[in-house]
């Protein structure tokens, strides 16, 4: 087993699915000789060419549609939104369009689409190049929406993705592109979109995250253990949508408590779907109120040190929730 | 930039195909006043009209691989779809909505279109989303080419895409974008805008501030022509020296055919608020059918007696598509919850 | 007092506005002459002419992006967008400008614009033109998303919406534009932003509604007491962003129970948000788990009526899961 | 379609006016230099520049009603908006993050310029969003006039809204929509695309197939026009015509100005993957400053020694700046709650 960061996951899997299928291609801005702005497709050009390796036109909207066109004439079109915060341009396309072209067609027509975007704060990249964009698609059946945390999800449910025969956004936490290192093995397996992984067992209660919140989380639940011998179960989601209802009750039918942590802003973001969940199915498994930790309600993180700071849920504000959490 | 196209292709075509032609024209005419009498009957409670585009769609169908090439039209392509092997019965199917309709298992309203067998791409209400996943449709074709994946002179294959809209669509973002794309990559593209001089209430006038749509073309790089959509040939003519431009690989064009919907935009719509009845009765006199049926006449290649055989043949068609609709069942309540994805 | 329908509330609080400022204009596809497909603004651009009422081009995001522009140059548009369902192009003008615009500002600028669509299902509108979004717009701080059930709150509501600072979305349940009819006092008055309504009192159990299903959930709560004797109290929230907890968490400390009804789909819908709030700040008040009754989790409502009926929420859905929810 | 003008208004600007021209343009490059110092040095997380672009912007800043006229900029305008009025401290404050900086009270990155007090709308980072909005602008600027809420010929009002991007930034949707909401009602409106060749990596062919961005205007009932970007006054005299048509009512115009991105796309970008490094030399040598100072003493109007003085003034006010910025408090944690919502 080698150590790759995540992103050198993510590009590992891509560079064996284009080996493996000729179908795939990959389309975003910048993607080609520059090998993306964040290096994700370096290497890629000069290995399959520019006919598979395809520098779009700087217009997310028509990067999507035409991946949703490529889709359709049965190609496998990985499309790379260049940071999540432009995705909004192609939500039309995204929402109306790939989610509900298989049910609005009674099942004929199929959309096998990879989009992918780095996402998530924390990188001084200020109001549009922090966003967590993810609840938004969270809310659209006909969407898969997958977060991978660590670099053998990210290669394994990358390659789900691109075989998967539905639209996939595949949402990478940009923070930990390099700082996240993880065994990968070389060489081809896949991770199954759906179910969420327990990241670390524990019996006092339970954290759901995912992405770098998810690599935090387990860090704090470590923190807490070590400090305040609590023992926290850390579930990554990994996929978002569909909803793995059953990991977490699952989880909270044993512990009793839940706390949700993400980074993107409370109000509507996707632990309000856990907590509801427990609120409703796992209400007789709850001994304490479903915690959230999350960014504050503003438009998003902000620029300067201090107030990217504050917004930012990190390791030890994440352990105070469990303590607090631990004590009602 | 826009131009008009003298070398006329339909010369070409014989009287059987010119029949054919007049044959869809006429039967999609008679499929539409049908639903229009249904919505008035309160059989069925929507539809959209394609009458007075029949000439520039059936001219359009017929000058590409029907049925082969990619299409990705829009709700006034009725007249297009039967010419691709849509049936009467299917398009009933769906005005009733009823249980495996055709196109989307009675999801979608009537006139969304779609075939996976005919290589009728399934659309969706919001206004040019087709245009970009149309050039996706041929950056896919170029593609496969490219990679080995079809041989580019197969004609059992996707050749080009061909997609539709009105005037007023090309206002969308999504145009731009697809038209950008197909041009920056000089892709087997056909956009076919149907001009019929109204987006619902609004005239050309407040969508755009040039005459003819065909002038933007100029600005992705692709090719422009102007036909007069009520001429069936002269579309036919246009769309078949684009469909030959895209199979010989030298990239997209944009045909604007400049028509009239001489109905309401639909059967929520009202037109008198924004349109004189003059103007409408003017545009009538210029019927794509009636013109080419005096054509047809003239050379001799349509009969009084064959036209009354196509009226009762239309006839019994309409009928016949109407009772087996009628006839089907419901869709049961839980097929709502089947397809949300493929697997 | 008048008895006015929903749709001609709204209308004569467009009508009042434009009269009361001439900084207020009308902009959106078919508004001018033709009136609105809905004939929300039928007989304004005869009374106010062209400059003020205006057809815009067949495009949504630059329906919202112009009218960003001229609120910015401190004019008052009020933008129509359709259907709810053609929204998602103006997405990032939305989400990534209008909302951000104050705050990224440092608040030197301000946007008071107000963009008004039809939304909601039960109309044979099929997949799109049946659509409910606000869940997408609830998740956006610097957004204020209104739902009025009324004609009394239809016209105070869009009344406050035209004068707030702050860009407003405001949703119409286009199906009960003609059905929904109610007394509205000529002249002016506001229903302010912000505080849900209690629109029927009771003791055993709270549930929360707003748009059409407002409407429905009253009558649901009407038939529940006429036959089973159940005393439900019906909030209709009217305001869904911001969210009104007090209100959520006031009823539910009374009865200590609570369903949330939307005809949106499940998951991730408003109803997520509600529960959380209550799994979280009203943990100690429950007595029974939250319960949400919503659209399926499909694409969008379908055509055919059988699917459709399927689809929508209606007095009787709503009265059986009242009656589920008390036995509890 | 797109035409060069040979008027030349600029024949009429005052040796003051073309030292101060100068004087600003060299001012920002020094600015420009010292970010690109500072982020080497680590003391600051990013930079995006305007070097190379400071003659389309300087010359298009003199060619409208500075600091009343909107503007909409974007994140290379550097030298745009310090000649409309922003502070060499204001922006060294938005590069530092700085509590009270003055664009978005260090909200945004830098260089995502703003001020109400200017009639410089605070920009986002999503190309292109404030071109449709910059037709709103202009649209509000023709409402007023129309209802008589002001006179078209106070010119303490704005009269036209200019707003500038890059020539990859046409490829978007947002931008189509803005220019044709300009040509539909013929809004005082200037758009101004300086074109650099690249967006980042991306050479003009890979967005679009024309040669000129300034062809694209014919689509919209636009007029365009397009000139060297790196010859100040030229720019000058196409914005100042523009800016002309605009008061008069004649309608909006796009300025395309040619010129050339001669560092890399930001301090994160390394663009010696994308383009020749001799490439880059060429286009060094046509640098709009050298260019300009060479034109000004030429004519006699700049002097060594004024240029000497010019060098000192402006390394004084970089260094006044950035001891300013880095002397000035952070904002404080929570100062991240406020103004989500105005009252
Ligand atoms: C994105 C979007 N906005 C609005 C509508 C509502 N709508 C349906 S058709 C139409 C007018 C279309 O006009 P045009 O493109 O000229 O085509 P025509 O109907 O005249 O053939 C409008 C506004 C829509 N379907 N999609
Ligand atoms: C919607 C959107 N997509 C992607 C980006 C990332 N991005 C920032 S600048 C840029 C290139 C812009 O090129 P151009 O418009 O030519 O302007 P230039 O930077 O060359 O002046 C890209 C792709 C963005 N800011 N916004
Ligand atoms: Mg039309
Ligand atoms: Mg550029």
């Amino acid at each position: 087993m080698t150590v790759l960061t995540l992103i050198d996951a993510i590009k590992q899997a891509m560079d064996e699915e284009l080996e493996r299928d000729p179908r795939v291609f990959i389309t975003g801005e910048d993607v080609g000789k520059r090998g993306g702005v964040f290096r994700a497709t370096q290497g890629l050009y000069d290995k399959y060419g520019g006919t598979r390796i395809v520098d779009s036109p700087l217009a997310e909207l028509s990067i999507v549609a035409t991946g949703i066109g490529a889709a359709l004439a049965d190609l496998r079109p990985i499309c790379e939104i260049q940071f999540a915060d432009f995705i909004h341009p192609a939500f039309n396309q995204i929402v109306n369009e790939a989610a509900k072209m298989h049910y609005r067609s009674g099942g004929q027509w199929r959309v096998p689409l990879v989009i992918r975007a780095p996402y998530g704060g924390g990188i001084s990249g200020a109001l549009y190049h922090s966003q967590s964009v993810e609840a938004f698609f969270t809310h659209v059946p006909g969407l898969k929406v997958v977060i991978p945390s660590t670099p053998y999800d990210a290669k394994g449910l990358l390659k789900s993705a691109v075989r998967d025969p539905n639209p996939v956004l595949y949402f990478e936490p940009k923070k930990g592109y390099r700082a996240i290192k993880g065994e990968v093995p070389p060489g081809d397996y896949t991770v199954p979109i759906g179910p969420a992984r327990v990241a670390r067992e524990g019996r006092d209660l339970t954290a759901f995250a995912y992405g770098m919140m998810a690599h935090y989380t387990v860090l704090a639940a470590e923190q807490v253990a070590r400090e305040d011998g609590l023992d926290v179960e850390v579930i990554d989601l990994r996929t978002l949508l569909p909803v793995d209802k059953t990991a977490i009750l699952t989880s909270v039918q044993k512990t009793g408590k839940a706390l949700i942590v993400h980074e993107d802003n409370l109000t509507m973001g996707y632990g309000a779907e856990v907590a509801a969940v427990l609120a409703d199915d796992g209400f007789a498994y709850l001994d304490a109120p479903v915690r959230r930790l999350a960014g504050p309600d503003v438009p998003a993180v902000p620029f300067a040190h201090t107030m990217q700071e504050f917004f930012m849920p990190n390791p030890d504000k994440i352990a105070a929730a469990m303590r607090d959490l631990a004590e009602y | 930039m826009a131009t008009k196209i003298f070398a006329r292709p339909s010369a070409r075509l014989k009287a059987e195909h010119l029949l054919e032609m007049f044959w869809l024209m006429l039967l999609s005419r008679r499929v539409d006043e049908r639903a229009w009498a249904l919505h008035r009957q309160g059989k069925i409670a929507f539809h959209i009209s394609g009458m007075g585009h029949e000439g520039a769609q059936v001219g359009a169908a017929f000058a590409i691989n029907r049925g082969v090439d990619y299409v990705h039209p829009y709700y006034r392509d009725l007249a297009l779809v039967l010419a691709l092997g849509i049936t009467p019965t299917d398009f009933m199917m769906s005005l009733f909505g009823k249980k495996d309709e055709y196109s989307s298992k009675a999801r979608q309203m009537p006139s969304h279109f779609g075939s996976k067998k005919l290589n009728i791409v399934s659309g969706s209400s919001p206004v040019a989303t087709q245009v970009p996943q149309a050039a996706g449709l041929a950056f896919a074709i170029k593609y496969k080419q490219q990679a080995g994946l079809v041989n580019p002179d197969d004609s059992t294959q996707p050749r080009l895409a061909l997609t539709c809209l009105g005037e007023g669509s090309t206002s969308q973002g999504e145009w731009h974008e697809g038209m950008n794309w197909a041009g920056v990559h000089q892709l087997p593209f056909i956009c076919l805008v149907e001009n019929n001089l109204y987006a619902i209430s609004v005239p050309q006038e407040g969508q755009m501030a040039v005459s003819n749509v065909a002038d933007r073309a100029a600005a992705y790089g692709v090719k422009g022509i102007w036909v007069d959509g009520n001429d069936v040939l002269a579309v036919y003519d246009a769309v078949y020296e684009a469909a030959q431009r895209a199979y010989r690989g030298e990239g997209p064009t944009l045909v604007e055919a400049k028509t009239y919907r001489v109905v309401p935009h639909s059967s929520d719509d009202d037109d008198r608020s924004y349109r004189s009845r003059e103007e409408v009765e003017e545009w009538k006199k210029k019927d794509p059918i009636l013109r080419f049926e005096k054509y047809l006449m003239d050379e001799g290649i349509l009969t009084p007696e064959r036209l009354d055989e196509y009226e009762t043949r239309a006839r019994a068609e309409v009928d016949r598509a109407q009772h087996a609709a009628e006839a089907a069942p419901y869709p049961a309540e839980t097929d709502a919850l089947d397809e949300v994805y493929a697997d």
